[in-house]
């Protein structure tokens, strides 16, 4: 076993693992944490296949602002000893078969396709090529969704801001 | 610029009129005014129509023009008129000029209320010019639709009920219509070539038998259920008891009559071959209708309900005489058409008026009126004696003409539907005379009836439009009974081209 | 192939996150957690997309922006969320998803 | 060739004086009304009558036969390449004898009606109808051909009804007017499909064609059709079928006494004299045709005769006035019928037709004078019924006079009227069926028998106790009287034979006295037992009915018809049909559309349940749905 095959089977297993937690926790800030583990895997698996930019926001935007949010509005909510309730055996009973049926489905189609997988690169991407795609506008350029996401980020700042502020009346 | 197009863009400056009136008297009089022009229009398109004729002119189709509406489905607007629709647009122009007088005391939103009686009017003299298919189906829908409106909010009784019944079932042929309409369409050239809407080219090119067969119960119902055919004739009591007077009035006067002309220029006339072939199956359901709404009208306490029945009669009357599809009983049902719009309008428009001072229109509660409105009570009786044909008036040239021409087939079945639909002329007289009797005559049942007034002018200025209407085509029937006759034998010419020869 | 994990084995893992993220949207009652679900599934996503950047397609960075774009893109949707949850926590002093049945018939 | 165009006048006049009154109405005092009616009316007996002269004096025969012809016709309406209808006038010797019973008869009825109706409350709309009805029967027997006949037929058929009708506000008026409407109107049933058969067989509606030497009803339509009988025999009985209903025929009958609801000059010109006839005018119109469809002219004959006895039975018993006189046109017409059923074709063998033209000739005069008397009566006593009335003879003088007269007319007593028409008539059924015979002789007793019981109860016997004394009526009332009675006594002695005939051509007949004596002697017989039951009180009359037991209650409820006829329309037709079918309507029919609506609302009440509004369940859908379609799009629906 490579070292790599070992990272990777175990941040697959912890992310599983907190995965199911994290949708199973009756406690919601015990969610939140499991959440915050899952993320922190995960960009665990963008250093393993070299996207060390990525994984760094990840780890700042994810872990470190969406989560932080998550756990604020949840402080915000719910009392901190309050136990969700068990969801209805029926609901979990359906939700599972759908999900079952589905992951089954994915998992066999995926693993009856062969793919032409190329040689490994392991060089990490440079943060100047991030930077030229992102303001380039040829082909491979993403000059557009980048103004785009720019537009959007500053709407949903916007828009969070008046959708919480309390009305006068 | 055809003369026709006047038409349409009478009402439609006729609703903006409206629309900018500030008062009821100003909403009242642009309508009046409208309509009256729409009138004179009629009578000068007569008059140029018997001219044109007169004149040599024997084109087809008259005052025609054509307009590409959406070229890559081949869609024109095209319109023109022959006898017939001359005719149904007299017909209509007179309804609605009454029906606008009838409704004089609106008071509740009478700006939307003329405007949706207008617009429905303006999709019916539409539907009367329009020569292309899908045309002829946009101002069908037109004529619907205002329907709607005009029960669900100005009407009486279990009105919302009523007025959904009506569109739905009326909907329910329009679907069938649309079918009929597109499979006429995707046959119209079967030889290959361009499609087209245009009623007069498709009546020219013999559309193979399967789809005949297949399309003509499509457009034959469809048109029926609003000419009241037997099973789909249950929206016409309801409808027209929960109606406002002048909505009755042009909803059987006019609307009913789409159907008769639908079925005659569209089904019949497109579809020759397949309605040789099942003519009978229909002819037996008319039949059944000619009787039946006669039977139904004898039980009836309300006089709506009364007349609802009798316009069912009536009009499957139409339809029996279209079936028989022989020039005769074609000229009785365009005759029965027009008379029994007339005649029926009139009766609407007394039926409320009567209903506007006694406030109940349950026979049993009333009586004697013929002390306190000799007026209303007259014409309801002149009215009555035209519905049950008597001579002098519209109903008996038009019902003679339609049992002599089906009178012309010689085998027994015609024969034997014939003396059936004629024996109702009796029952017709039964529930006629029954009314009459009990409503008018007699002693006065409720003393308030006592302080009841006679018509006002304007109830007058309606009721004497028609009746002058009924005893003109009754007295003179040559002149109308030729126009239509000159446009019906083109028509005829190709339906018997497709069928056995009746004579 | 890269040092002996397959790109199945990513596929499987980023399936398997993503269902049970499906599953916990299916089952939570609780608005917030029913957001954290949803970001389950948008990283099983990305790592659907850099995986197939890297092993498939090594010579463009195509999954790289896209999932930079949907971590963007998952900021502004938990933010307007939380936003919209607190919202409705100040209305209906509980953020319950079953008692939001306004849009019924 | 004289122009007769002019007669379109004697249409046309009534037509303008019923528009005018009207549409005028209660504009003017009600006796200018009066007065316009009465003057059109005039006129068009003065026409009438000059018509008559010039026709049967002045224009010359052809081939010794009076001409038919068109004095004027134009196209009214186009059916087919062949059927029209036309509207004209015709002139033959039955229609001008015709124009002058009807307009003598209106025109004193008219008068009449100026007294009789004097303060009545309709007086305008009176007269207005009065002239319509006049327009319509003229029109009527002007008819140019079958179509026409059939319009004016209906116009006749409601100006009848409009004056049963008159007294609106009494129930039994109304009820009168509806049924004498309706049944006249079933009867016209047949008659239009008479009509219809006829001009489909012969493809024409005129009467020149139709009853002319080479009409095509004589050779079309003879096969075989239906029951043993052709085409042209069935449309003949359709066609009697109306001339039934309007002559109050059994059993379409029970609507004439009733029509006595109407006022009493109506009864005079309508139920008495001009439209109750037009039946028996109707089938002398159609008599070649008749006369080539032997079986339909037997079943006139008996329908005829039966009706003539029927009727007189039920007027021995009847104690309303105007109803034995109803019931005695009925007998009366029914003798018209026998005698057209009983003739033959041309000269001599012509004999019944013309008696029955000379009946009708001679009862319009006599049968009106009754009702005018009637209605003099009943103007003086205020009572329709003979047991409330007696001695008035002494009160009513010119009444009195009048009405003997009259009563001696229709026994048939020499020389008045009715004796010469009668007379040809029992000799024609003599000379054709002898069972026929004896009923028409029964029925000659009859008719003097229960004349003669109403003369003495009214005018004989002790007074009654009247609320004020009867007095004379006024002058106006009078006069027509005395016409009428002139009428009645001389009309006999008219040449018939030499004017109407059933081929236009003038033939000789003597008197048979082996007939006429028999007859005046059974009329005397009648009379003599009338006035010795009747002429003072007696108990007599009574034991005799007793004695007669359930035979005289049935004639006195008129045999029960009215309860029949009222059982099938009340308990079958209104009952067992309309209520049914309303009831189908309502529930079947319009239940149907109701369900179908009613399942579409369950259907979607149960399917609106999905959205429920939660949005997990939402999203479940979704999700099994993309995951459904997934596994349909990779697996299972590949190719």
């Amino acid at each position: 076993m490579t070292t790599n095959q070992f990272m990777f089977l175990l941040f697959s297993a912890v992310i599983v693992i907190f995965s199911l937690l994290t949708v199973t926790s009756r406690r919601i800030l015990r969610a939140a944490t499991f959440l915050l583990f899952v993320l922190v895997s995960t960009s665990g698996m963008y250093f393993l296949l070299r996207f060390n930019f990525l994984a760094a926001i990840q780890l700042t935007l994810y872990a470190g602002g969406i989560v932080v949010l998550i756990i604020f509005s949840i402080l915000l909510t719910s009392h901190i000893n309050e136990k969700l309730s068990i969801p209805p055996l029926t609901k979990r009973i359906y939700a599972a078969i759908a999900a079952l049926a589905g992951a089954i489905l994915c998992i066999v189609t995926i693993l009856q396709t062969e793919f032409v997988q190329k040689v490994f690169d392991p060089t990490r991407v440079h943060i100047r090529t991030i930077g030229e795609g992102m303001l380039s506008t040829g082909k491979y350029g993403y000059a557009l969704p980048f103004e785009v996401i720019s537009v959007l980020l500053l709407a949903a700042m916007i828009g969070s801001i008046i959708l919480a502020k309390k009305r006068k009346d | 610029m055809s003369f026709l197009l006047l038409f349409i863009v009478i009402p439609v400056l006729t609703v903006i009129g409206i629309f900018f009136s500030k008062t009821h008297m100003q909403v009242k009089w642009t309508a009046v005014i409208g309509m009256s022009i729409q009138l004179i229009l009629a009578g000068v398109l007569i008059y140029l129509f018997l001219a044109a004729r007169a004149a040599g002119n024997t084109a087809e189709i008259l005052f025609s023009q054509d307009m590409v509406w959406y070229k890559n489905l081949n869609i024109h607007f095209f319109i023109g008129v022959d006898g017939v629709s001359v005719a149904m647009i007299g017909l209509t122009a007179i309804v609605i000029f009454a029906g606008i007088f009838a409704s004089w005391d609106v008071t509740d939103l009478p700006r939307e209320f003329f405007t949706s009686l207008i617009l429905l009017a303006a999709g019916v003299f539409g539907f009367f010019i329009s020569l292309d298919l899908f045309t002829l189906f946009t101002f069908y829908e037109i004529a619907v639709i205002p329907m709607y409106l005009l029960i669900g909010i100005w009407g009486s009784g279990p009105r919302h009920y009523s007025a959904m019944k009506l569109t739905l079932m009326l909907m329910g042929g329009s679907a069938l219509i649309m079918l009929g309409l597109l499979g006429l369409y995707f046959n119209s050239a079967p030889g290959g070539g361009a499609l087209t809407f245009n009623l007069i080219e498709i009546s020219k090119v013999s559309i193979p038998m399967p789809a005949q067969r297949f399309f003509f119960p499509f457009l034959f119902i469809g048109f029926g259920v609003l000419g009241a055919l037997f099973p789909f004739h249950t929206w016409s009591p309801d409808g027209h008891a929960s109606a406002p007077t002048a909505v009755s009035m042009l909803h059987a006067g006019v609307l009913m009559k789409l159907g008769g002309y639908g079925c005659y220029r569209v089904a019949v006339f497109l579809l020759p071959g397949a309605a040789h072939e099942m003519a009978w199956i229909f002819l037996i359901l008319t039949t059944i209708g000619v009787i039946y709404g006669a039977f139904g009208a004898i039980w009836q306490k309300d006089l709506k309900y009364i007349n609802a029945y009798s316009s069912v009669s009536h009009c499957a009357l139409v339809l029996f005489a279209v079936l028989m599809m022989n020039e005769t009983a074609m000229n009785g049902a365009i005759l029965q058409m027009i008379s029994h719009g007339i005649m029926t309008a009139l009766f609407f428009a007394l039926i409320g008026m009567i209903y506007g001072r006694t406030h109940t229109r349950l026979i049993n509660e009333m009586g004697g009126l013929m002390k306190v409105m000799p007026f209303l009570a007259v014409a309801y009786v002149i009215g009555g004696l035209a519905s049950l044909g008597l001579p002098g008036f519209s109903g008996f040239v038009a019902e003679m003409t339609i049992f002599v021409g089906s009178f012309q087939h010689n085998d027994v079945f015609h024969r034997v539907c014939t003396i059936i639909a004629a024996s109702s002329i009796v029952v017709t007289a039964v529930y006629i005379l029954r009314v009459v009797g009990i409503l008018l005559m007699g002693k006065i049942k409720n003393p308030e009836f006592n302080h009841i007034t006679d018509a006002k002018w304007f109830d007058r200025m309606s009721v004497v439009t028609l009746i002058i209407g009924i005893t003109a085509i009754g007295m003179a029937p040559l002149w109308l009974s030729d126009m239509i006759n000159n446009g019906l034998v083109p028509v005829m010419q190709r339906i018997m081209l497709a069928g056995p020869i009746l004579h | 192939m890269f040092e002996g994990v397959p790109i199945h084995w990513f596929l499987v893992l980023s399936t398997t996150m993503f269902f049970i993220g499906i599953y916990g949207f299916l089952v939570r009652k609780n608005l917030i957690t029913m957001l954290m679900s949803i970001e389950l599934i948008l990283n099983s996503v990305c790592i659907n997309f850099l995986a197939f950047n890297k092993i498939l397609f090594p010579e463009h960075l195509e999954g790289m922006f896209f999932t930079l774009f949907i971590i963007a893109v998952a900021a502004a949707e938990a933010s307007v969320a939380i936003a919209i949850i607190i919202n409705i926590y100040r209305r209906l002093v509980n953020i319950d998803v079953e008692k939001m049945n306004e849009m019924k018939y | 060739m004289i122009d007769f165009s002019y007669t379109i006048w004697i249409l046309l006049i009534p037509l303008i004086v019923f528009v005018v009154t009207g549409l005028t109405g209660n504009r003017f005092k009600p006796i200018v009304t009066g007065i316009i009616g009465t003057t059109g009316l005039g006129v068009v007996f003065l026409l009438s009558v000059f018509t008559a002269y010039k026709y049967f004096f002045v224009l010359d025969k052809v081939d010794g036969a009076f001409q038919r012809l068109l004095a004027l016709n134009f196209t009214w309406l186009h059916l087919t390449d062949k059927l029209h209808i036309d509207i004209g006038v015709l002139l033959d010797p039955i229609s001008v004898m015709m124009l002058i019973v009807i307009s003598t008869v209106s025109f004193m009825v008219h008068i009449y009606s100026l007294g009789y109706m004097k303060g009545e409350k309709g007086f305008a709309r009176f007269f207005s109808i009065l002239s319509l009805f006049s327009f319509s029967m003229l029109g009527l027997v002007i008819a140019t051909n079958i179509f026409q006949m059939y319009i004016f037929w209906e116009l006749v058929g409601v100006s009848s009804f409009l004056l049963i009708g008159f007294y609106y506000e009494r129930d039994s008026a109304v009820a009168a007017s509806k049924k004498a409407f309706i049944v006249t109107r079933f009867a016209d049933l047949g008659f239009l499909i008479g009509i219809l058969v006829l001009s489909y067989t012969t493809g024409t509606f005129d009467f020149i064609t139709l009853t002319g030497p080479n009409s095509p009803a004589f050779t079309s339509g003879q096969g075989i059709m239906f029951l043993g009988m052709s085409t042209m025999t069935w449309s003949m009985l359709f066609i009697f079928m109306g001339g039934a209903g309007k002559s109050a025929m059994f059993p379409l009958h029970i609507w004439l006494p009733d029509a006595m609801e109407g006022p009493t000059p109506v009864s005079a010109l309508i139920h008495a004299a001009t439209m109750v006839v037009a039946g028996v005018y109707l089938v002398a119109r159609m008599f070649p045709i008749f006369h080539h469809q032997e079986s339909a002219l037997e079943i006139v004959a008996w329908v005829g005769g039966f009706t003539s006895l029927f009727a007189a039975v039920i007027a021995c018993t009847q104690y309303d006035i105007k109803r034995v006189l109803a019931y005695s046109t009925m007998s009366q017409i029914g003798m018209m019928m026998l005698a057209l059923g009983v003739s033959g074709y041309g000269g001599e063998d012509g004999l019944g037709y013309m008696a029955s033209m000379f009946h009708l000739f001679t009862h319009a005069f006599f049968k009106a004078l009754l009702f005018l008397g009637a209605g003099a009566i009943i103007h003086a006593v205020h009572s329709n019924y003979m047991n409330e009335m007696g001695g008035l003879r002494k009160y009513l003088p010119i009444t009195h006079a009048t009405f003997l007269i009259a009563c001696l007319a229709i026994a048939g007593i020499p020389p008045f009227a009715g004796f010469f028409s009668k007379d040809e008539i029992l000799v024609a059924v003599f000379h054709h069926n002898k069972i026929l015979f004896a009923m028409a002789y029964l029925v000659a007793g009859m008719t003097a028998f229960y004349m003669f019981r109403l003369y003495f109860n009214v005018f004989w016997g002790k007074d009654q106790h009247y609320h004020h004394t009867p007095h004379e009526a006024p002058a106006t009332m009078t006069i027509p009287l005395i016409i009428l009675a002139i009428g009645s006594t001389f009309a006999g002695f008219i040449p018939f034979t030499k004017l109407v005939t059933s081929d236009s051509q003038p033939f000789e007949t003597n008197t048979e006295w082996g007939i006429a004596i028999p007859a005046v002697f059974i009329a005397l017989v009648g009379i003599g037992i009338a006035t010795m039951l009747y002429m003072k009180k007696s108990e007599t009359s009574k034991k005799i009915s007793i004695a007669l037991g359930g035979f005289y209650i049935a004639a006195f409820n008129k045999f029960y018809i009215d309860q029949v006829y009222l059982f099938i329309t009340k308990k079958i037709l209104f009952n067992l049909v309309s209520r049914p079918i309303a009831w189908f309507d309502r529930h079947i029919v319009d239940g149907a559309m109701n369900q179908i609506a009613f399942v579409t609302n369950v259907a979607s009440d149960k399917i609106k349940g999905f959205q429920s509004g939660q949005l997990q369940q939402y999203a479940l859908a979704f999700v099994s749905g993309v995951i459904g379609l997934a596994l349909l799009f990779t697996y299972l629906w590949t190719n």
